[in-house]
């Protein structure tokens, strides 16, 4: 009888929203001509490249124009792991030392891992480096750095992460990228003003001024963040999870 | 590509899928009981809502927003980067969620002993 | 001077005629009882003998200042009563301070003696007394109301509430007040009834059972005082109704018939009467008296 | 410095130093209580004057202070009482905790009403309103424990009458954008009444709860019964005579100032209502308050209710005399207040002694107490007298004035029912003088001695004003005929000692007291003279019961059940008590709220399953609800 | 460096990243830094303030993008009477909480870096311009709010921070389907910009996009069906927590309900919606508090209920109204808080919270004790406290507008309020002792300072609440005064 309520009321919120949909045809050019620019879309496309020197737009976007949601996206994921820990907390007895669920893997599955380990941490790291110039970013880049660190985290049960390393990368990345917005608010009058580095030659790797080195930072901090989340979720004690 | 007489079809299907994934999603969270479905039911609406987003960026005939250098000078139709953007922030913002959701559960069923819902109720009224 | 002299004599001249009289109507009484009940009965005079018995008695035993001070209460409520109604209704020495009071004035000094009485009754710690006492004080606020129905319509048929002008109202206008609103003298005449505590609203003395209630514990020459009080008591009200419902008296002759016709009814009344008990009497008095009462208001209003 | 502001300062000052100085010594704290209010009064009344108006502005509203001949009668109440009542309390409240706290509301609450009285506009007068409220609040439940019921009570029906007036407070703001109450008056003089009801009667509800008005009474009994003696004789005398004050502005001012000839009824739910109405449903509800006070008072065991429940009876004269509005009923119902205010403090203050020195009031477990404690009889004794009304003393010439004042002016009914609560009333008058100070004599009390002197002199100074406004009450006719010249009755004539009505009719006071001084002291020479050989005190116990001496053990007490023939006899009017009525109230209103918050099932799913009903709703009436 | 708004946020995000670092040197500085952090933050409230009287809007671009390219930040009069309100709610905690030994036996640094976050966030909601940017700020607000809200263990704090986070997530689908929406049809996440364009979306979908956002925002505003989280998470909480909830994020919810309102969409009817859902949400919650048991949940309730009668305020949509919302908002923060703080020490060891535990502990925590009644009086409005001024406001407001039914069912509410919270303080003061000596836990001499300044400003406020309207009026005419918003934001486009 829920079911049948439910699924009627969710009908109804579908049909509400379809409905609304309707006023925007799908694929429809909405962004207007270049002298009329109908949204802020249009705009970066119109004036990236110039502005910004910067090939990948939503990398231009994301770090720059829209560079206050960036460091926020940051924080929340900062505030995940810090909840994370807060909620998952557990005073240590003496002696006791941190655990993890998975159990012990097989050879392949380690052997696999250690192989392709440094290839995943390569691969994650050229992704947030070229977030300026290719599809991808920090937070891609540094997602996959992140898969590198549990494919370890799964295949060995004893892998050891350097908890203060983490808080190191952690910390540094969040400060580079608050003390770059502070240093632009200085020097330019704006927070994360994109002044006061050459903006260099479209499409090279030193490009973009601030946004690639943001980007880097994000990346770290990302790969940083995910990576302790999956450890303080795969570090609880089996004992406590009766069946 | 041009739709023609389907615009109306085909707008309704794509949104209307990413709508589905949406109710979806928001139907887990309402009807099941156990903790980790619900959590999954907010992660499936919000993939219907990241599907949206992009939906709504799209635009006929248009490629990636990244002018490398074979697109550079050309008059190239890009698809809107702005939704492209917010849906990156999206999807972040719904892992942290969705991580805390999960460690949530893990303090739940470690102190009441049970994963439905139903069960934890020990504040009400 | 010589005003406050004649005052002074007329007002102790007039003390002296209501004890006379209301000894002798007290006195009366007992005969007129007596020989309903086929009995001889003591002289009409005995009573004044027993006054003063009782005043030549020695008093043994005082229980307290209030016990003390109780007789005075009564005799002061009962002459201030009497110094504030016109006796005659143009008698030189009878009117004394009547102009300078009124009828709520009268009804509010009327329970003065009562309630000193009462005081008197309580200090001696006597519970008789006490219960005695509340009955009184109940049974009063039982007749109270259609009397004050009956006087407020008096006052607003004359729109005046003194006394000496509602005698002179009526008067001059030949019409007593009996017949000009008889239902507001019904109603008063009821409440009269439990005013003068004869049966069977004679509970509150209720001599088979509380040995004389309020006054059980006074004795000698409190009683005598008390006795004595409430004789001129008596003989005021008498007056105060005289005055109210039969237009006044010219003369004292006119005046003692009136007032002794007046104060036999209720004593006839009580001789076929059973007694009642407090509660039956209170609502004795709300019942037809209270709605004799608002007709009769209802009456002078129209 | 203004007189208002340093009155109040010194009040409001005196309070937190009170407050602090209690950790020093108990008795400092009172002393400097008695000193604060002694000394507001004497610089008040050095500096008084009544055309005086102060204005200031305060949070974008314009605020005006200063004294009317009305607001100047009440300081009399107010500051005298105050004075007395503090330094009653510094011997009473000896031996309890808590000095500090005690004294700190009480001066706040003497200052709040002074407050009240210097109010000229509605805001600064609701202001001092809430701080008397929650003051005298903390007062009630200072006696701790029992007594949390009592003041959650007196806190509900305050606020329901502080918060219909802040209601209609602020509609009248909304009409005539300003909060100065002559403003207000000019304002509803000049348009009239129409459309203007709800605001009045809502002002009558907020003085109403005050002036413990039926059916707002209930909070009245318990929470003056219940509160310190020494601050009950200021919550009954003066705290109540705050809502006399806003009433006699209510029912004087505003509804007899307007257009007579104007009787537009409001339609609807208003329908037949007017200025008239009003004030016949003012007079008829404060006619049964003043029955039902009195009858539930001569039903009370406990000394203290019963005479809470008289002032509530007390109060129902006032308000109907006032509500009357002829210039006699007016001068009466603002006599009957003053000297409400005199004899019922000195009653509580009497009431206050015997409970500190016999340890309780519960006229059932005491008696006999007139030996011991002579001094506190007197004073209760001529308090009685004069709460009964019984001339010489001054109760007498407050009932006059308003018997009067109905019959002259036709509410004969009205008069009837007053009486008879007023005869009734004797019945309790009685019942508090024997239950405490006569019958007889008990073991518990025979340690019990008379209240210390500090108590003894505010009781018998109040007592003795009883008597001196009972011979000469042009006393107070002064200020009361110019207070009423204030509230639009303009030449009252009045003389000093004698009263006289509309039809010419008159009470020569002094003639009246001579008359009975004389003869009561004639008597009392003669009996004295002749008895006082001869006699010797016995104690209660040596009675003659059907000629018998008691013996020891008998018991020959009779305090329970008192007046039972009575009750029996007017047993329906007990049957539906107002109390019973609000408990059902407050009960189904509890099943209610109780029912209500389950919509908080605790479960989180339910929670989100609002969120999306309520998403559809909205979406559904969405052209409904954002057209 | 000049003093400008993005300090609110830079400030402290740059602390939360250094307090990890600086842990490791001392534990101590985790509990140093955010203090200071917020009390740089009020000194640039502060100067912020000042020149926002003298020199109007301040709107702050970042990243050198103008406006709608970029994302700004907006200090008016009335975004930055909230935002400064935040900062000083938030030192008065902080200053509450340090060294609180329940929150010292738990994992301390992560307290107050997700204390400090929650703060920013809900600064960030009111400073922020960009509707986007708005709901990030909104998820580091929700974020924090759960871990906080489940910071205990020993208690049911994982259950009410589920529910929240339940309804939180529920908030951002809305909210972000009204985005997309929103975007979709006018190309723009500014908000000024979507003020000025607004009109071009067809109304049946600008309603819509409006249902959306307000239902998202309204969980976080309390709004009554979406507010089933409030109570458990604010009786579930820390007491400063709690404090924090009702004094700073629920101000954020409410600061954008009204900016949906005021600025961005103009709806008719949606007035009259809010006085509604604002009568609805108070009703319920006050009704709910009459029976409560559980102390921080009467509280919760009767927040809740006070948010109702702000959304009242601001559905009347007078100047006179709007300074009346803000009063209540202002009172609310600092009462609400008052309480919260208080009543965090008298339920101290029990576990369950409850009322009656409090029986006579006015003996043992005198001090304690009188704030809280100091607090429950203010906050039933009864003057010579703070709380009165608001409530007045406000029936003035509605009588203005001839709302006589609102008068009167705020008043009944006013009733209800009075008696449970007597009912606490009768049980405080009047009632035996039940509790040992030992078993009260003292505050200690920080959180009684903190506490005594906020009655002290309850006092100050109530005695002379000129110290604060001024402040309201000029917040006022800058909520009201759309154009001016528009025209300060999008100075450079329009130029």
């Amino acid at each position: 009888m829920k079911n049948i309520i439910v699924i009627a009321l969710l009908l109804v919120v579908g049909f509400y929203l379809v409905d609304s949909f309707n006023y925007i045809k799908f694929g429809d050019n909405r962004l207007g001509a270049p002298s009329d620019e109908k949204t802020v879309g249009a705009y970066y496309l119109n004036n990236t490249v110039e502005k910004t020197g910067v090939a990948n737009v939503i990398t231009a976007i994301i770090v720059n124009y829209r560079g206050f949601d960036t460091l926020g996206e940051v924080t929340v994921l900062f505030l995940a792991t810090t909840g994370l820990g807060s909620i998952l907390y557990r005073r240590r007895k003496e002696g006791e030392h941190e655990e993890r669920v998975t159990k012990e893997s097989s050879y392949l599955l380690q052997t696999g891992s250690k192989i392709l380990f440094p290839f995943v941490i390569l691969l994650g790291i050229y992704v947030f480096i070229h977030g300026h110039l290719t599809p991808g970013g920090g937070f891609q880049g540094g997602a996959i750095v992140a898969t590198g660190f549990l494919l370890m985290l799964i295949a060995y049960k004893n892998f050891k992460l350097g908890h203060n390393q983490l808080t190191w990368v952690e910390s540094l990345a969040g400060i580079t990228f608050v003390s770059i917005g502070m240093w632009g608010l200085i020097t330019g009058g704006t927070f994360l003003e994109n002044s006061f580095i050459p903006k260099g030659t479209l499409n090279s790797l030193f490009s973009g001024g601030i946004i690639p080195i943001i980007y880097i930072a994000v990346g770290f901090k990302v790969a940083a963040e995910l990576t302790g989340v999956l450890d303080i979720l795969l570090s609880i004690k089996p004992s406590k999870i009766k069946k | 590509m041009d739709f023609g007489q389907y615009q109306n079809i085909v707008t309704i299907s794509v949104y209307g899928s990413a709508i589905a994934l949406i109710l979806i999603g928001l139907y887990a969270v309402l009807i099941k009981k156990n903790l980790i479905k619900i959590v999954i039911g907010l992660s499936l609406a919000d993939a219907g809502i990241h599907l949206l987003f992009v939906a709504i960026g799209y635009l006929k005939g248009g490629t990636a927003p990244i002018f490398s250098p074979s697109v550079v000078g050309e008059n190239v139709t890009m698809v809107d980067p702005v939704p492209q953007a917010l849906v990156l922030t999206a999807i972040v913002i719904g892992f942290a969620v969705t991580a805390v959701a999960l460690s949530l559960v893990i303090r739940l069923y470690k102190h009441h002993n049970t994963a439905r819902i139903d069960q934890i109720k020990s504040l009400k009224w | 001077m010589e005003d406050i002299i004649y005052k002074i004599l007329g007002a102790i001249l007039t003390i002296i005629t209501a004890f006379v009289v209301g000894i002798t109507y007290g006195g009366l009484t007992r005969k007129v009882i007596a020989r309903v009940q086929n009995r001889v009965g003591p002289k009409f005079y005995q009573n004044f003998f027993d006054v003063l018995k009782l005043l030549s008695k020695r008093t043994a035993i005082n229980h307290g200042v209030m016990q003390h001070f109780a007789p005075m209460f009564i005799f002061t409520s009962a002459v201030t009563v009497l110094m504030f109604i016109p006796i005659l209704h143009d008698g030189l020495f009878f009117s004394n301070f009547s102009f300078h009071g009124d009828l709520i004035f009268l009804l509010y000094i009327m329970p003065f003696g009562p309630l000193g009485m009462a005081l008197g009754a309580g200090q001696t710690g006597n519970p008789n007394s006490a219960i005695g006492v509340t009955r009184g004080l109940s049974q009063m606020v039982g007749f109270e109301i259609p009397f004050v129905l009956s006087l407020v319509a008096l006052m607003v048929q004359f729109e005046t509430t003194s006394v000496t002008e509602i005698v002179n109202i009526q008067v001059e206008s030949g019409v007593w007040m009996i017949f000009s609103n008889p239902f507001a003298f019904l109603a008063a005449l009821f409440a009269m009834f439990g005013m003068f505590r004869y049966a069977p609203f004679d509970i509150v003395g209720a001599p088979a059972e509380l040995a004389s209630g309020p006054a059980s514990e006074f004795g000698g020459k409190y009683l005598a005082i008390m006795m004595s009080s409430s004789s001129i008591f008596t003989f005021a009200k008498l007056v105060l109704y005289v005055n109210l419902f039969f237009g006044g008296a010219e003369n004292l002759v006119e005046l003692l018939i009136k007032t002794f016709i007046l104060y036999m009814v209720p004593v006839v009344y009580g001789l076929v009467s059973p007694r009642y008990r407090t509660e039956q009497s209170i609502t004795y008095f709300w019942k037809w008296p209270l709605a004799l009462g608002v007709i009769g208001m209802i009456w002078a209003i129209i | 410095m203004n007189t208002y502001f340093v009155v109040l300062l010194i009040l409001f000052g005196g309070a937190i130093i009170s407050f602090a100085i209690n950790k020093v010594s108990y008795l400092l704290s009172g002393i400097v209580a008695f000193i604060a209010t002694a000394s507001a009064t004497v610089f008040f009344y050095l500096n008084v004057d009544t055309d005086n108006f102060v204005q200031f502005s305060l949070a974008g509203f314009d605020f005006q202070w200063g004294l009317n001949s009305l607001s100047l009668l009440f300081t009399y109440i107010v500051l005298g009482l105050g004075t007395l009542a503090t330094l009653y309390s510094i011997q009473y409240m000896r031996f309890k905790n808590n000095l500090g706290y005690f004294y700190f509301n009480f001066l706040l609450g003497i200052g709040s009403m002074m407050g009240i009285l210097f109010s000229q506009d509605f805001i600064s007068f609701f202001i001092f309103w809430e701080i008397m409220t929650w003051s005298s609040y903390l007062i009630v439940v200072y006696n701790g424990n029992k007594t949390h019921k009592i003041g959650i009570k007196y806190m509900i029906f305050s606020g329901i009458g502080a918060y219909a007036m802040l209601m209609s407070i602020v509609m009248i703001y909304a009409d005539v954008k300003s909060f100065l109450i002559a403003d207000y008056i000019d304002y509803i003089s000049q348009v009239g009444l129409s459309g203007h009801y709800l605001q009045i009667i809502l002002l009558i509800v907020g003085f109403g709860v005050k002036s413990a008005l039926m059916p707002l009474h209930v909070w009245a009994p318990k929470a003056y019964a219940n509160s310190p003696m020494g601050y009950t004789s200021l919550f009954s005398g003066a705290l109540s005579k705050m809502g006399v004050y806003g009433l006699s502005i209510v029912l004087l001012s505003l509804l007899t100032n307007f257009n007579t000839g104007e009787n537009v009824s409001l339609g609807g739910l208003f329908e037949g209502i007017n200025a008239e109405f009003i004030r016949i449903i003012v007079q008829w509800l404060g006619a049964i308050t003043a029955v039902m006070g009195t009858l539930y008072a001569l039903k009370q065991n406990d000394a203290k209710k019963l005479l809470a429940y008289s002032s509530i009876a007390q109060l129902g004269y006032i308000i109907t005399g006032l509500a009357i509005g002829t210039e006699l009923a007016v001068m009466g119902a603002l006599f009957l207040a003053v000297l409400h205010a005199i004899f019922k403090g000195a009653l509580f203050m009497a009431m206050g002694a015997v409970e500190r020195q016999a340890g309780t009031t519960d006229m059932t477990k005491i008696s006999g107490l007139v030996r011991k404690m002579p001094f506190t009889f007197i004073v209760t004794l001529m308090s009685i007298i004069a709460l009964a009304g019984i001339p010489p003393l001054g109760g007498f010439v407050g009932k006059w004035l308003l018997y009067e004042g109905m019959i002259t002016s036709g509410h004969y009914f009205l008069v009837v029912l007053i009486f008879f609560s007023s005869t009734a009333a004797f019945l309790y008058c009685y019942r508090i003088l024997f239950g405490i100070f006569l019958g007889q004599e008990e073991k518990e009390t025979i340690n019990v001695r008379e209240a210390p002197i500090s108590m003894l002199i505010p009781m018998l100074l109040l007592a003795i004003l009883t008597m001196v406004f009972g011979t000469y009450p042009g006393l107070l006719f002064e200020p009361i005929a110019n207070a009423m010249s204030y509230i639009g009755y303009n030449d009252v004539v009045w003389e000093m000692s004698t009263i006289s009505n509309v039809w010419g009719d008159k009470v020569s006071l002094d003639y009246v007291s001579l008359t009975i001084f004389t003869v009561f002291i004639v008597a009392m020479i003669f009996l004295t003279i002749k008895n006082y050989k001869g006699t010797r005190y016995v104690t209660t116990k040596d009675i003659s019961t059907s000629g018998e001496m008691p013996t020891e053990n008998e018991n020959l007490t009779f305090q329970l059940n008192f007046f039972q023939p009575f009750e029996r006899a007017v047993a329906p009017l007990y049957k539906r008590s107002m109390d019973k009525i609000y408990n059902t109230i407050g009960e189904s209103l509890d099943a209610l709220f109780n029912f209500v918050r389950t919509i908080y099932t605790g479960n989180g799913q339910t929670y989100a399953l609002y969120v999306i009903v309520f998403l559809v709703i909205m979406l559904i009436f969405k052209d409904s609800i954002f057209n | 460096m000049v003093i400008s708004p993005v300090h609110y946020i830079a400030v402290p995000l740059l602390a939360a990243f250094v307090i990890p670092l600086f842990a490791k040197l001392n534990r101590e500085f985790v509990r140093i830094i955010p203090g200071i952090v917020l009390l740089y933050l009020s000194y640039v409230s502060i100067v912020l303030m000042n020149q926002v009287s003298s020199t109007g809007t301040i709107s702050e671009v970042l990243a050198g993008w103008a406006p709608p390219f970029g994302i700004n930040l907006v200090f008016s009069a009335f975004s930055g009477f909230l935002a400064s309100l935040m900062t000083f709610m938030g030192l008065v905690i902080w200053i509450y909480s340090y060294r609180f030994k329940k929150i010292d036996d738990e994992p301390a640094l992560k307290f107050y870096v997700l204390f400090l976050m929650l703060i920013t966030g809900a600064i960030g909601i009111v400073l922020t311009g960009d509707i986007f940017n708005l709901f990030v700020f909104l998820e580091i607000v929700g974020i924090s709010a759960y871990s906080l809200t489940s910071f205990y263990r020993n208690r049911d704090g994982a259950e009410a921070g589920f529910k929240y986070l339940l309804l939180g997530a529920f908030a951002s689908t809305l909210i972000l389907l009204g985005i997309i929406l929103l975007y979709s049809s006018i190309g723009t996440l500014n908000m000024a910009d979507i003020a000025q364009k607004s009109h071009l979306i067809p109304t049946s979908l600008k309603v819509s996009i409006f249902i959306l956002f307000v239902v998202g925002f309204g969980i976080e505003a309390e709004m009554f069906p979406l507010n089933g989280w409030a109570p458990d998470a604010y009786s579930q909480a820390p007491g400063p927590v709690g404090a924090a909830f009702s004094g700073i994020a629920v101000k954020a919810g409410m600061y954008v309900i009204i900016r949906l309102i005021y600025t961005l969409f103009d709806i008719e009817g949606s007035f009259q919606f809010l006085i509604v859902m604002g009568l609805i949400t108070t009703i319920i919650a006050e009704v709910s508090a009459m029976k409560q048991t559980n102390l921080k949940r009467m509280l919760a309730y009767s927040s809740i209920g006070q948010m109702g009668i702000v959304m009242v305020a601001f559905g009347i949509g007078t100047r006179e109204a709007i300074i009346a919302g803000l009063f209540l908002m202002l009172n609310h923060a600092i009462i609400k808080g008052l309480l919260f703080l208080s009543s965090s020490y008298l339920v101290y060891n029990d576990d369950n919270k409850l009322i009656s535990s409090l029986s006579g502990l006015g003996k043992r925590l005198p001090l304690v004790s009188f704030l809280f009644a100091l607090g429950a009086f203010a906050i039933v409005g009864l003057p010579p406290f703070s709380g009165f001024w608001s409530r007045l406001y406000l029936l003035l407001a509605a009588a203005d507008k001839e709302l006589i039914y609102l008068i009167a069912i705020i008043l009944i509410i006013a009733v209800i309020e009075i008696v449970y919270y007597f009912r606490v303080i009768n049980k405080l003061y009047f009632k035996d002792i039940k509790v040992k000596s030992d078993d009260v836990q003292k505050p200690s001499i920080n959180a009684v300072i903190s506490m005594s300044i906020l009655g002290i400003l309850i006092i100050a406020i109530g005695i002379y609440p000129d110290l604060v309207t001024s402040y309201l009026g000029n917040a006022a005419d800058a909520l009201l005064d759309k154009a001016g918003y528009i025209e300060n934001v999008l100075v450079d486009i329009n130029n």
